[in-house]
């Protein structure tokens, strides 16, 4: 990849940002995947990012963002991943943000977006609920006008990290007499308000990442609903398509790369080295090449971002591709480990047992285990083949 | 492969006593605690007679064979067994029936099969690719008996168990010892995990431990352990393959259920074909589970494990591809600790990781074609 | 795989007969894939096969067939591909014989059965039409009745080695009022009648094997009709669902799995085997090993043919993995080749070029071509897996 | 990746000729002729200048780069050219603009930009992998020249050319050496073939071939001669990408088109999937030739060959996997020579075996990671 002068030199400010900023109990934090301090780093880091002019680098310059290019976006987003900087929370970045920039008065844009920026206000989403995974439009939380107020009754699913949020922008439903996609609306609500319940779901690596909400009649004022009444799903689908520079996190698959590696070059105990096996140093060796050619896919894709053509179905092949070699860099982390991927820290963790940190580097297994959501949210990769399908095919 | 109706009923009534005592929620319930599982269901499957499934006839057991591990192994993986089960009364009770004396065998076989006993077999070592390298585990001959330094990894149920039975190298002689060694002898220290199978094991540390001359337990045992080792693998395979057909049951019922976009999602052609993929790989490992039990008591080493690596090979493969599409296929719902199938694909990760690995095993083959 | 004594010297037996009645010149062109000589190969084969009393592996012994159980064929089966016997012709052994023998009249039984265990008579099929692949109900080649005569018009494609033929057997249109499946007639057609003409479709092996057959009012007699006119459709299925013995192709993948152990054992130029490289190895191993068990599977399957268990997705799974197997292992020769590998014999010979036999062996790589069929014909993969899917979801 | 203009219309110019003089069913009547290629459509090449691409400037040619060479390969693959453009236009004119001195240039240079000459590189020897290792081919000084002896193998064109660059050994001297030998001389036996791709080859059988001293070409090659194998197989990867793509479009069309069970069978959600795939791997693949093309010619030869092993296994497992789809999705009218798709097969085919394995080239990059 070959960048310009102005964008080489962004790029140094960016290492040399990271290199003196980045906390390094939060960078060890993050290299060793320990979640236990995980709202800590993500607000401190948002506020170091902040204190820099760079907390929001897609927002344009207007609401306080930096106005990169989308090259720039591209190589912060990866340079902070292989720096193991904590991820910046997308909710309120990524999603509604853009949302309340596009389609938010400016009442809701002044009271909401600095917050953002800053940290202050933690987002979480209230889109999925109990059997509508892929298939928002069958939603049936129901958001009922009484005066100045919406009343709010219903259960949300997979709200992520729901349990540190202040706010949550919601999908609800405000008319059921059309076609489904019909009769949504977009509200913000705040997670203090009484009659909201958020339960852990418990998942299969045993982290606590995701929550059922319920609302028992959670009374918001009018003022927090986005655009217009019953047109939510407008909003939604924008949000939805928003996001294409980072889809297919290279920065973030070049870092599992590299811990590949160090596991495969690690002397073990009968003196071998799994990466002098041929097998398996083919099979670090294809992972690594698709990669390799991922990265100049996304930025074909961020130069006709650039250019704006037309968009195709490059957004569904970033994301599957990226989720792909993912899920494929964990499981290999897991093989490389051999009879040590046994151990699962979030089982040991529930079972009262407090195994030797040494037995198995950066929780690896759970890892994995967790790594298998990525091929189902966000549109689950069966989705994004249709979506491909669809465009390419057009019958 | 043609099952008596005695194999069949064996397997049914393991079905039975599982799918009571060892129920989903109850099962889960209990592998939160200390032990991992139902100190209740251990002695329903020691009442019905399993725990004595693989010991002798002439030591008072029933003396089972492959096939009989086989069809009780694909029930233990159905169930999502916690229990030390595989590890004490199918590894550990046919090392002791193999090997042991008269005087150890009176000792410790009754003891087993009452479910009384636990033991356990440490003989895997970290980095060492688990049963396909020898030990470097050393015994040094002590006055009255012998010494113990070494370290055995990720041993399952090893902090359940009263009783180690620990393989290790003598120097100057050839092959392996095996030593009979109690869990609280001093200089014995576990460090303990939940698996990712919600199973318990445990890095087991030797300082200085000291045992008396009855506790090594026959001579050079490399060539009996093998055999051990290969029909504990051909249980193991037998437990993945039950684990590998659940998660096929599960996902064919869920895709019948589940609606999107209203239809069933069994009914896209994208899904159906994947299933039918998912069928083709779990039918293929019920034939390997079938050979590899029907090969796992062969004497000729070279041919017996050269079966054994396929059907660890095939089984590892598709406990793989199964267990992925199977989550994948549940979308969401597959990621929660709430149904079944999130399990079974755990047990088949593990499954993957334990009797050395698809690669160790497929090496292994491939080095008896050249 | 354990055999009883009875089918261990029935074992013993085949083998012997291999060794001594298999003429060493045939063998050597079934190895060296010499089609030069194939219909004499075929034809001389059945002469044998037929006095020695084994014409017909499959059939019962009232016509003429062998009786042999399910187990004994596919031992039978096995032991002539790995001795490199000609392929017995199925067009008339396993597919028009069985439904002659189902459905035809005791004189059509008498006319055609025996000639067709001698090899007297060669049979095509005329079932696929162009645009009806494996949508048989779409067919339109028109039978009209006319006396004691039908009247036959239209066009058979994928007709394999008809150039030989003495007789095809067809599915013909004889009514067009109700649904497609209705309508359709089973017709044996002589090939010398007037007005068929069969002209070669060129494939991309540059082989010979198909034909397109055209009818232009070719007239055959109403006693060349098996059973009765409309009911066509149940003789066909009948037929597709008939063999699945041999479906898995057991020997034959065994076969060129041995050729391709040959190949990656040769020493090369450089000094090196092929079958030394890990890799390379690895991918040996990895198709012997799913053969191995599909081999259990077969026998899994004949045994519950043989207690005449209820048939499930079974003949699917040994067609799907079959041919999954054969062509990887076609893949695999091809790799093991190298460079070698551009040549194609066929392309050469209609170039007018000879090129030196050793330059390749066994004619590999027209043989990877011509292997694509097997995942197409014979209902294609896809088809199998529709028809696992309706078997094991049911919905 | 963003091209020029110029860029823009050279691809189109190229496209342009070989739609009319490459037409699909005219190349069909050619290749079964001797040479294999129409003898006009390569003066329309010519014409064009296409030919003269990779003469340097100083020479009297366009002095084209890597990109020009992809943009131009793309539009043959897609074309299915059957004329030795990239062996005669592209890797030997790179060899001699690269090698020769000037009397060699004025000799050759201007006769393979015109046409007239067709020049091949026989360098490949059989059995030792293509261009990834050194030659077996010696050549001995004699009297006023050399002896040249050995065997090169699968050398496409090689009856169709009149001049042969030959690289040997020297007995005790380092590195390679490089020889115009022509078409006719003395001991010089080719044994041609037609390639699965349904261009020509031969092996070229040299025994005791006799040049005089001035059909040397430079001194010692090896460094020189492996830029121009890096830069002609980024040509051969774009060319292999203009079939890769190729091919995912004619199935997407006959998908559209070709109706089974009363519509058409793109409407099947399972194909569609396996299309989507298809596209992935083309985009991909895409990536890889962009790649190749920005890094030929680099002149640190570690990081300039990591690059093009990359993209010859990337594209070569694309256009494996594209190529059986796309003649799987089109059932039986795949297997047919009459469809542009079966072309397409074959090509991708050929261009798995040429210029190094997938294996090879996985290998040789996997080398540097250790």
């Amino acid at each position: 990849m070959n960048l310009t002068q102005s964008e080489q030199a962004f790029l140094t400010d960016i290492r040399q940002f990271l290199a003196d900023k980045l906390p390094a109990d939060i960078r060890q934090r993050v290299a060793a995947r320990d979640d236990s301090q995980l709202k800590e780093d993500i607000v401190a880091w948002q506020g170091i990012l902040h204190a820099q002019g760079w907390g929001a680098p897609a927002w344009p310059a207007e609401f306080g963002g930096t106005g990169w290019s989308k090259v720039q976006q591209y190589l912060f987003d990866t340079e902070c991943a292989l720096a193991d900087a904590p991820l910046q929370l997308a909710f309120g970045l990524k999603m509604v943000g853009p949302v309340i920039m596009r389609f938010g008065t400016p009442e809701q844009q002044q009271r909401f977006l600095p917050r953002i920026l800053s940290g202050e206000d933690w987002w979480c989403q209230g889109y999925s609920e109990p059997g509508s995974g892929s298939d928002l439009a069958s939603l049936k939380t129901q958001a009922v006008r009484e005066g100045d107020e919406y009343v709010v009754s219903g259960q949300k699913v997979w709200n992520t990290l729901g349990q540190h949020a202040d706010w949550i922008f919601c999908l609800v439903r405000t008319d059921s007499s059309g076609k489904p996609q019909r009769g949504i609306s977009f509200l913000l609500i705040d997670m203090r308000s009484p009659g909201i319940t958020v339960r852990p779901t418990r998942l299969l690596d045993g982290g606590h990442e995701v929550n059922e909400v319920w609302f028992d009649e959670v009374r918001v004022p009018a003022e927090n609903l986005i655009g217009e009444e019953n047109h939510g799903w407008t909003y939604a689908k924008f949000l939805l398509g928003h996001e294409r520079t980072n889809i297919a996190g290279i920065g973030a698959n070049q870092r599992e790369l590299q811990r590949l590696k160090e596991f495969a070059r690690a002397q073990r105990n009968d003196g071998g080295r799994l990466i002098d096996d041929p097998v398996f140093a083919a099979k670090i060796a294809q992972v690594e090449i698709e990669l390799m050619a991922l990265e100049i896919t996304n930025l074909r894709v961020i130069e006709a971002d650039e250019r704006k053509q037309a968009p195709g179905p490059e957004a569904s092949i970033l994301k599957i591709k990226g989720t792909e070699i993912m899920q494929r860099l964990s499981e290999l982390q897991v093989e490389a480990l051999g009879p040590a991927a046994l151990l699962s820290n979030g089982e040991s963790r529930i079972a009262g047992l407090q195994p030797d940190p040494s037995l198995q580097p950066a929780n690896t297994t759970d890892f994995y285990l967790n790594q298998r959501k990525v091929s189902i949210y966000g549109g689950s990769n069966e989705i994004q083949r249709n979506i491909i399908a669809q465009m390419i095919l057009q019958i | 492969m043609n099952f008596t109706d005695e194999q069949r009923m064996l397997q049914e009534s393991t079905r039975r006593v599982l799918a009571s005592g060892g129920e989903f929620e109850l099962r889960n319930a209990q592998r939160d605690g200390a032990s991992g599982y139902s100190q209740t269901l251990w002695q329903e499957l020691a009442d019905l007679g399993l725990l004595a499934l693989n010991v002798p006839e002439a030591d008072g057991g029933i003396g089972a064979g492959a096939v009989e591990n086989m069809l009780v192994g694909e029930a233990m993986g159905e169930a999502l067994l916690t229990a030390p089960f595989h590890a004490s009364a199918v590894e550990a009770t046919l090392t002791l029936a193999k090997l042991a004396d008269e005087a150890q065998r009176q000792r410790w076989l009754p003891a087993l099969a009452s479910g009384e006993l636990i033991a356990v077999l440490a003989h895997a070592e970290s980095g060492n690719a688990g049963s396909l390298e020898p030990t470097t585990t050393m015994a040094t001959p002590t006055e009255g008996g012998w010494r113990l330094d070494g370290l055995k990894s990720m041993i399952y149920h090893a902090s359940n168990a009263q009783l180690l039975l620990v393989s290790a190298r003598i120097q100057g002689a050839p092959g392996l010892a095996l030593f009979a060694v109690p869990s609280d002898a001093a200089g014995l220290a576990l460090h303990s995990c939940a698996t990712v199978d919600a199973q318990r094991a445990a890095d087991v540390q030797l300082r200085g431990v000291q045992v008396g001359s009855d506790a090594r337990i026959g001579g050079e045992v490399s060539k009996g352990l093998a055999e051990v080792l290969d029909q504990s693998l051909a249980a193991l395979c037998a437990d993945a393959f039950g684990a590998i057909q659940s998660a096929l049951h599960a996902t064919i019922d869920y895709s019948r259920n589940r609606k999107q976009f209203g239809q069933p999602i069994g009914r896209f052609q994208a899904l159906q074909h994947r299933m039918a993929d998912m069928l083709i790989h779990t039918e293929q490992a019920r034939s390997m589970c079938y050979l590899a039990a029907s090969h796992a008591a062969d004497s000729d080493p070279a041919a017996r494990r050269r079966v054994l690596s396929a059907a660890k090979v095939l089984i590892g493969q598709a406990a793989r591809r199964v267990g992925q599409e199977a989550v994948q296929l549940h979308g969401g719902m597959g990621m929660t600790d709430e149904l079944k199938v999130s399990h079974y694909f755990r047990r088949l990760l593990a499954f993957e990781a334990r009797g050395g690995s698809t690669d160790q095993h497929l090496r292994r083959y491939a080095a008896t074609m050249a």
